[in-house]
């Protein structure tokens, strides 16, 4: 049967052409809608899988792009990365070291009921509940209990003072987003993560699991209903077919840009391309526990001989900037901008430190784990290629795929990987995590005690300034050892269709939560 | 009665050899408890129409195929079930012609390539007597000496069957199964081939089991006769016996003495012509009477040395004697 | 009116391979009357089959076919065309091939191609016929001696043994009613019994039709018991024609001899040796330069070795390619 | 073809003579319970090989960032630490009801059957939308070639398949897409339009993909007519044919194109593995949901049930076309049923 | 069958001798022509990321300044490499299983022919993919992978040729004269379907070298800086808009040695396939 798009087309039009090529072209882009005034078509590039919407579930990025649009936190980052308000009018430290969280009035879920303390309550413990096993549950750790005050009113207690708190309160990549008490008990967790129900300005319509999913407009949003009544959200698989398919029309904007493609799109006029510096760290995992890394000259000197602007311009295309840490620079002030001898390319230094240590380069026929066949793969390939052009060392590549990679991560079956995280929105979880002798992240083993005191300082420590001068010591302190490779840290891009404008980037890759803002012309 | 084995080169006992057959699950029974004597220095001919099983007999015998059952005696050893590595030793006693000289050959080897495989695999000559031995070899059927360094497709069939005779000589076997072996020759070439089987067995005394469907060749070279009808043996004598006084009915059909109704009877595949209970004739046979169907005719000898299986037969041994037609006897 | 049917002068074949072209018949002359059956024998290479496709022009499309002359019932075959060819195929000629098995169309049934048979019959002859197929193939098979036609009909060649088949056969040339047909060894694939029935099945169809048929067979026996007259082909050529019985009883040709001699001495069981005729047939691409039969010739002499003979004619229209022949007719 | 060796498998009652099954229904009897039979050892060994596979679906289901105990919990309710045995015996019996488990990673907590459901029919449109456009060039190239043997036609038709089968598929869709979607503009480079919603939508969108799969099975196709053609042009039936003076186009049609079609529908049959093969990175290219891109999700992910699954289903699906093939042939070549 | 071709037949088919001849720039391309190339295929360029094809790159350059003329020749080496490796230890072990199973018969040939029949059922692509996921990565993995997706295909041919040829006189002659099994598949069976296994072995290394370029296209590729045409394009993809040189040549220089292989496979058929020659003589 031939549908004709509900009368869209006229059938002579069609057929009038002189051949078939005449008639496709007219078909062009058909019967893909064209962009309409009320929806937009927001393409989640280089992921296949959502597997819940339930923030306290998700883990996976395009997850989050998703469920940004769908719920809302107490806070939010503004475009500055300012923490400010979100369902929480605002907030106060109360005596005790408790902070009081003042609810919006009449926000509504989109399922009609209204938000209340219960909800924010329920949410927060049902993160905390080590049955429910949350992949979040870490964020809310220091949290002792939440208190009722009334029913637009919750306090929460923290066992120590706990800094990082706020930021893990916001609608970023946090999972700490607010759910309708009552809903999450009558569906179950398991289904409530596939029929989610949030106070965002959009509501779950149709999801059709790893091809995409529909968004329709929350009328009830309490900022007032959005203006685009639907937004189709695409999973797309490929980036460049992303490309292809918003220079095609097919879709209007896109979550991620191939890094090589940047340039050539910001001369097309048929699009806009959105960037920054993002916040994510790439550095080479190093395992600690064996040789060579065993070794604090050996890891100096690799680290100290390759070129990170050459890696940024031959992995990135120049989209990214080089690091001296782990501390990206979208952190502000905690991230220090200083270049550190250890991390910035010097042979002859590279070769004095390796002279001091107790490997030979010639022994040295380890290979970097690294995966797939996009740039994760091109950052091991100039790694190795330089590292043995300066040392002498014979390293090879060897791609796996991302699972079999973290899983040696985890059982610490490496010696060298290219790793990163990506999204992550307070200094604590890349100190703490990636560097701190008990932190989760923290696989090749590294225990610096003086440093381990130093960010459980950090932590402690409320004034933001202070608190950044305790970072920057200790990734200071630490980095002097290399106990991981920092490499750099790569832009965050999305691309939009001329038509579509409003969208605000923020560096931790917000895409869902600025579905609300987009106009399309 | 059965023959004595005592005069036997090999005496086959109640050999029996079926096939899986389509579809899966059936058998289809190609020999059905054949026995026969190959005696010493005798030609013994062996006819019947395509499918009778003429040639699965030869190389059941050759242990080219394995018996269902029954036994094959050589030198006091049944040999019917024994492994390959068992026959070796019987192997260069047993040797084989087969119908078409040009696929006896394999392709990619020389003349004195082929020739020399059977003395060196039964060790028979050392690599440094072997160019002597091939040229004895070719000369004895009649070729030249050259020969030995053509490829087989630069001979002719006859040029080829020669030296086919000659492989099966190389090893001086006792008995020589000769397949159909000059079916495929041409007319004028025929007759040299079929002189020189007469020469080789005269000389040099072996036996040879001579399959044929024709008839004319098998009088002309054979001392004995053996008649088989899908994979019964119906009937076996002196040649000269067989081809004047035969007993059995399809004998006389084969020599064209009886003539058999001219019409399809029995022609069309998928009817099963042969009868699978009693005498297996009986669907074709104008002499088939009620016992036919109900008993299978054994092997007898109805005349010294000349056997028959066939109820009726007894009716024919008396000089001048016609059975009377099945028509007339069941009515 | 002359009762030459066909008249062949001087017809050549041969296949083009790699770029050269290999002589498979060597100028053969052939007059066949009406009527007659002509047997053709020789061994396999001798030229036979060749000879009958390129009557029929069916030879494949490497083929190089010339000729003198080429004439069926006054027509002259070599300047019509294609078209015009085969219009005469079926309706005038026809052929019948060496192996049945093989001369029907495995996907279709037994009626199919009769039925086709019978449209092509039916439009040669420009006549329409009221008769359902059905019955006429049920008639024409009984014609054949097929006594279970109707469940033949819905078979699949396949299903039929060769000497049915082989009656099929004949009984689809029974229906197209040709002037002439070209039996290719027909009974060479059949086993005795069946060669037997299938034979006095072609004196039916003769007798029937009264068409020429030329009957090629490598069999002696086969040739003497049905045919009128007899070709021996020998590497391309015809070294000798004649009366069947002429030819039999007393062959001029030497080759011709040694064939007579030897199935003759099979025939009647005489035992002793049989009379060989030595070595083989000539490579075509290396024929000697006198007499093709030169080599293989017990009778050969200075003349034989570098002249190739002419057919010498003789009585009640035989002719013999060899230098003794002629010496026997010119008594010098 | 595959199946033939099973008959040795059947055991000797299906064609005894208790059994009075007609032969032709016999014969697909015992294909299907064949093609059953070799379903189910693939099956094992499938999901033995993969339990020997080198990574963990907990870590690919709960993401780079969760916890140990988050792991233990999963692994624990999907009964990953139980022994292999019990796993593949609990799988059985869960096949046996038509479940084919949850999705683990891919779309977890999703019954596989629901998946595989719904990419089914996409894959089965972009693979026979291939297959028709395979055929159809074929069949005019094969009999061009094969008619005009030898001439100008047969040497551009034979260039034209030997050139298709030289170019693997994805650099085919590549060009394709460089040439004829981002260059002219004639067809959309991704994306894809259920038939159910617009036909002529969705034969558009998926041309691309489609004639990327079918250029080399073309080639194939078209090569092995013409390889059919010339072989049954030389057909002893076909002589005797010209000899009763049938026409040309009869002759054509009835003996030599007719008979061509047996091995050109086995090939046909054949190359349907390359085209679910060809689908696989094609349908990753172009975005299509089908189950190709699944495939790979499931593999990349250690997705175990689902990988398991979409082996089955490939599996079966190559089983079923061998079967309607076996069928079709023994409709086209009665010399095939017994 | 006589199953003998020679050099000279080769050269009066245009068909194969234009394969013969692809085949042969592409094997002097790879070895002769790699070890003259001013380049290295691993030397990074950082200065020149992507440029376009010009004299001194005739390829251009890749996303790390490597000269994709260079790459491509080395990693055809690979690719052939690999492909050949995959289809001598499919087409070795295949023929011999084939064989055995088929001269034996019985439970072996069904076991070993079920078998066989398992791995034909699975699309070839998909069975690859599936066993390097469970295999790991790595090139002796892809050469395993894909030589167990072409062992059926060998083992059938062997199969069905054996079957046939075994009851050819000259084997049965041969088991008369007392030679052993091994003796006679080995020395009088395979050797006389060598023609169809060489066809299907040069057809196999051209559809080998596809599996392993789709292996790498989507990531499951030889391990860098090796490169393999498969990961040449599977670089090139990941710039296709900046750079299309690096795909469009890698993969213009896979057409162009399967077009030798398909063209030799072609020609080396139509000379020995009895079927396919015209009739010399009737």
């Amino acid at each position: 049967m031939i549908g004709f798009g509900g009368g869209r087309f006229d059938r002579r039009q069609v057929f009038k052409g002189t051949g078939a090529a005449v008639a496709l072209t007219a078909l062009g882009g058909w019967p893909l809608p064209a962009v309409a005034a009320d929806r937009v078509r927001a393409g989640i590039t280089g992921y296949s899988v959502i597997n819940t919407l339930d923030p306290g579930k998700a883990t996976l990025i395009p997850e989050y792009y998703v469920l940004w649009g769908l719920y809302n936190g107490l806070l939010a980052f503004d475009e500055k990365m300012n923490v400010v308000s979100d369902l929480a009018e605002g907030f106060a430290a109360v005596d005790g070291g408790a902070l009081e969280f003042k609810l919006r009035s009449g926000v509504k879920f989109h399922d009609g009921s209204v938000l209340s303390a219960d909800d924010v309550k329920f949410s927060f413990e049902r993160l905390l509940d080590e049955k429910f096993a949350s992949p979040n549950r870490s964020k809310l750790a220091e949290v002792d209990r939440i208190e009722i005050v009334d029913p637009l009113t919750v306090r929460i207690h923290t066992k120590r003072a706990f800094a990082p708190l706020l930021t893990f309160l916001t609608n970023a990549r946090t999972g700490t987003q607010i759910l309708p008490h009552k809903a999450v008990k009558e569906m179950g967790d398991e289904k409530f993560g596939r029929t989610p129900i949030g106070t965002g300005p959009y509501r779950l319509q149709e999801w059709n699991a790893n091809q995409g999913l529909v968004l329709a407009a929350h009328e009830g949003y309490f900022r007032g209903a959005p203006r685009l009544k639907t937004i189709e959200v695409p999973l797309i698989t490929e980036e460049s077919s992303g490309v292809t398919a918003l220079l095609g029309g097919q879709i209007d904007l896109t979550s991620t840009a191939p890094f090589a493609d940047v340039p050539q799109l910001e001369k097309n006029k048929a699009i806009k391309v959105l960037k920054q510096p993002g916040l994510n760290t790439r550095f080479i995992s190093l395992n600690l526990r064996k040789a060579p890394f065993d070794d604090v000259h050996f890891r100096r000197a690799v680290s100290m001989a390759f070129q990170r602007e050459a890696m940024v311009r031959a992995v990135l295309f120049g989209e990214g900037v080089v690091t001296n840490g782990v501390l990206p620079p979208a952190l502000g002030p905690f991230h220090d901008p200083k270049p550190r001898d250890v991390t910035t390319f010097n042979a002859e230094r590279a070769r004095a430190e390796l002279a001091k240590s107790k490997y030979k380069a010639k022994d040295q026929k380890f290979a970097v784990v690294t995966w797939g066949s996009g740039w994760w793969k091109r950052i091991a390939e100039v790694f190795v290629a330089q590292v043995n052009a300066t040392l002498g060392t014979q390293l090879t590549v060897e791609v796996t795929d991302p699972n079999a990679a973290y899983a040696r991560q985890k059982s610490g079956d490496f010696l060298a990987s290219v790793w990163g995280w990506t999204g992550f929105v307070d200094a604590d979880e890349y100190l703490y995590d990636i560097l701190h002798s008990k932190g989760w992240r923290n696989f090749g083993g590294y225990s610096n005690p003086e440093a381990d005191k130093l960010i459980e300082a950090s932590s402690r420590e409320l004034d933001v300034a202070k608190r950044a001068a305790i970072c920057r010591q200790a990734e200071a302190l630490v980095m002097e050892e290399a106990p991981v490779i920092a490499c750099f840290c790569s832009n965050i891009h999305n691309l939009l269709s001329a038509k579509v404008d409003g969208f605000v980037q923020k560096p931790y890759g917000n895409y869902g939560d600025q579905f609300p803002m987009l106009t399309v012309a | 009665m059965k023959p004595t084995p005592s005069a036997a080169l090999v005496a086959i006992r109640d050999l029996s050899l079926s096939f899986p057959g389509k579809p899966a699950g059936t058998w289809f029974k190609a020999l059905d408890e054949v026995s026969l004597d190959i005696r010493p220095r005798e030609i013994l001919g062996l006819v019947g129409e395509s499918g009778s099983g003429k040639t699965t007999l030869g190389k059941a015998i050759l242990r080219l195929h394995r018996p269902s059952s029954g036994s094959i005696t050589i030198d006091g050893r049944d040999i019917a079930q024994l492994g390959e590595r068992q026959l070796k030793p019987f192997r260069r006693d047993l040797q084989m012609i087969f119908q078409d000289p040009a696929a006896s050959f394999n392709p990619r080897r020389t003349i004195g390539q082929a020739l020399s495989q059977p003395l060196l695999t039964q060790r028979l000559a050392r690599r440094a007597e072997l160019p002597e031995r091939i040229e004895t070899l070719l000369r004895r059927v009649g070729l030249p000496a050259r020969f030995s360094s053509s490829f087989p497709h630069e001979l002719s069939g006859g040029q080829l069957q020669r030296v086919a005779i000659a492989r099966a000589l190389a090893l001086a076997p006792a008995l020589i199964v000769a397949d159909e072996a000059v079916s495929k020759l041409d007319v004028s070439v025929r007759a040299g081939v079929l002189n020189l089987f007469k020469d080789i067995q005269a000389e040099t005394g072996l036996s040879m089991l001579f399959i044929t469907h024709d008839l004319e060749v098998a009088r002309f070279l054979c001392h004995r006769i053996g008649v088989l009808y899908h994979g019964r043996l119906v009937e076996i004598g002196p040649a000269a016996e067989v081809f004047s006084r035969p007993l059995h009915p399809y004998t006389k059909l084969l020599l064209g003495t009886l003539d058999a109704a001219d019409d399809d009877s029995g022609d069309i595949r998928r009817m099963q012509s042969v009868s699978n209970s009693g005498c297996r004739y009986l669907n074709t046979c104008p002499l088939a009477i009620d016992l036919c169907r109900e008993r299978r005719p054994e092997l007898e000898a109805l005349r010294t040395g000349h056997l028959v299986a066939c109820h009726r037969a007894g009716e024919w041994a008396a000089p001048g004697a016609v059975p009377r037609r099945a028509e007339q006897t069941s009515a | 009116m002359s009762d030459v049917l066909v008249d062949i002068r001087q017809l050549t074949a041969g296949f083009r391979s790699q770029g050269r072209t290999l002589g498979i018949v060597r100028g053969v002359d052939l007059t066949i009357e009406r009527g007659e059956v002509l047997g053709i024998i020789g061994e396999s290479g001798s030229g036979k089959t060749v000879t009958g496709l390129a009557l029929l022009r069916l030879l494949p499309e490497n083929a190089e076919v010339q000729a003198e002359r080429m004439v069926f019932d006054g027509q002259d075959l070599l300047t019509l065309d294609d078209d015009g060819f085969g219009a005469l195929r079926g309706a005038r000629l026809a052929m019948i091939f060496q192996d049945p098995v093989a001369s029907f169309n495995p996907a279709k049934r037994i009626g199919w191609h009769l039925h086709t048979i019978f449209t092509r019959a039916d439009e040669a002859k420009a006549r329409s016929v009221a008769t359902p197929w059905r019955e006429r193939a049920r008639a024409i098979l009984h014609d054949v001696g097929i006594t279970r036609a109707e469940e033949t009909i819905d078979l699949f060649p396949h299903q039929l043994s060769g000497g049915m088949l082989q009656r099929v056969l004949i009984a689809l040339i029974l229906a197209l009613e040709p002037d002439l047909i070209v039996a290719d060894e027909p009974t060479t694939n059949l086993d005795k019994l069946v060669e037997r029935q299938v034979l006095r099945l072609f004196r039916d169809l003769q007798r029937r039709l009264s068409a020429a048929i030329v009957f090629i067979t490598h069999d002696m026996a086969t040739a003497a018991s049905l045919c009128d007259r007899i070709a021996v082909m020998y590497a391309g050529q015809i070294v000798e024609i004649g009366r069947t019985r002429d030819v039999f009883e007393a062959p001029s040709h030497p080759y011709t001899q040694g064939l007579v001699r030897t199935s003759l001495a099979l025939a009647r069981g005489e035992g002793g040796r049989l009379a060989e005729i030595a070595g083989e047939l000539p490579n075509p691409s290396q024929l000697p330069p006198g007499c093709l039969f030169e080599p293989r010739c017990d009778k050969a002499f200075g003349r034989c070795r570098v002249e190739r003979p002419e057919p010498f004619p003789g009585r009640h229209g035989r002719a013999v390619r060899c230098f003794l022949a002629e010496m026997e007719q010119e008594p010098s | 073809m595959s199946l033939s060796a099973v008959d040795r498998f059947l055991p000797a009652v299906f064609s005894g003579r208790r059994w009075a099954l007609p032969p032709t229904l016999r014969y697909v009897f015992g294909r299907i319970l064949g093609a059953l039979l070799v379903l189910l050892i693939g099956a094992f060994i499938v999901f033995l090989t993969m339990k020997a596979a080198p990574g963990d679906p907990s870590l690919s289901a709960l993401g780079e960032q969760a916890p140990p105990e988050a792991i233990a919990a999963f692994r624990l309710q999907h009964g990953l630490d139980q022994p292999v045995i019990t796993q593949f015996a609990s799988w059985l019996g869960q096949i046996a009801h038509g479940d084919f488990g949850n999705s683990l990673v891919v779309a977890s907590g999703r019954p596989i059957s629901n998946l595989i459901l719904s990419r089914l029919p996409t894959t089965a449109f972009v693979g026979l939308y291939a297959l028709t456009i395979a055929v159809l060039s074929s069949l005019v190239l094969g009999t061009v070639a094969a008619v005009w043997r030898g001439k100008m036609a047969d040497m551009v038709a034979t260039s034209i398949a030997v050139l298709g089968i030289s170019m693997p598929d994805f650099f085919l869709a590549y060009m394709l897409i460089l040439g004829l979607a981002l260059g002219l503009g004639l067809f959309p480079s991704y994306g894809f339009v259920a038939p159910g919603d617009s036909l002529l939508g969705a034969l558009h969108a998926s041309f691309l993909p489609a004639l990327a799969i079918a250029a080399p099975m073309a080639a194939v196709f078209a090569r092995t007519l013409r390889a059919a053609l010339l072989e049954v042009i030389r057909q002893p039936y076909v002589t005797t044919a010209r000899s009763f003076g049938l026409s040309r186009a009869f002759t054509f049609l009835h003996f030599i194109f007719r008979n061509a079609l047996i091995p050109y529908v086995t090939i046909v049959g054949l190359q349907v593995r390359y085209v679910l093969g060809g689908v696989v990175v094609i349908e990753r290219i172009f975005g299509i949901p089908g189950i190709g891109s699944l495939m790979v999700d499931a593999a990349f992910g250690r997705d175990y049930p689902l990988v398991q699954a979409c082996m089955v289903t490939f599996l079966a699906i190559v089983l079923l076309v061998n079967l309607l093939v076996d069928i079709a042939c023994t409709g086209l070549d009665p010399r095939r049923s017994r | 069958m006589n199953s003998k071709f020679q050099i000279g037949a080769i050269l009066r088919n245009r068909l194969a001798l234009a394969g013969l001849a692809i085949t042969v720039v592409v094997i002097l391309a790879i070895t002769l022509g790699a070890a003259l190339m001013p380049h290295s295929e691993e030397d990074m360029d950082f200065v020149n990321l992507l440029m376009p094809p010009s004299l001194e790159h005739p390829f251009g350059t890749d996303a790390f300044g490597r000269d994709v003329l260079t790459r491509v020749l080395i990693g055809g080496r690979m690719s052939l490499m690999i492909s050949l490796s995959a289809i001598a230890l499919a087409s070795v072990v295949g023929t011999m299983m084939g064989s055995l199973s088929a001269y034996h018969g019985g439970w072996t040939d069904a076991v070993l022919m079920r078998f066989s029949d398992l791995l034909f059922a699975f699309p070839s692509f998909v069975l690859a993919l599936f066993l390097m996921v469970v295999l790991g990565f790595g090139t002796p993995n892809i050469i395993l992978a894909i030589a167990l997706v072409y062992l059926p295909i060998f083992a059938r041919i062997a199969r069905n040729m054996t079957m046939l040829i075994k009851e050819e006189p000259y084997v049965q002659a041969a088991r008369l004269m007392g030679r052993r099994p091994l003796s006679i598949i080995v020395g009088e069976i395979i050797p006389n379907f060598s023609a169809p296994l060489l066809v299907q072995a040069s057809i196999g290394v051209a559809f080998g070298i596809i599996l392993e370029a789709g292996l790498s296209f989507i990531g499951l590729g030889v391990q860098p800086p090796t490169p393999s045409l498969g990961s040449i394009m599977a670089d090139g993809r990941e710039y296709f808009s900046r750079g299309p040189w690096v795909l469009t040549f890698s993969g213009l220089a896979i057409s162009f040695a399967l077009l030798g292989l398909n063209l030799l496979g072609d020609g080396i058929r139509d000379l020995t396939d009895p079927r396919l020659r015209e009739r010399a003589a009737p």
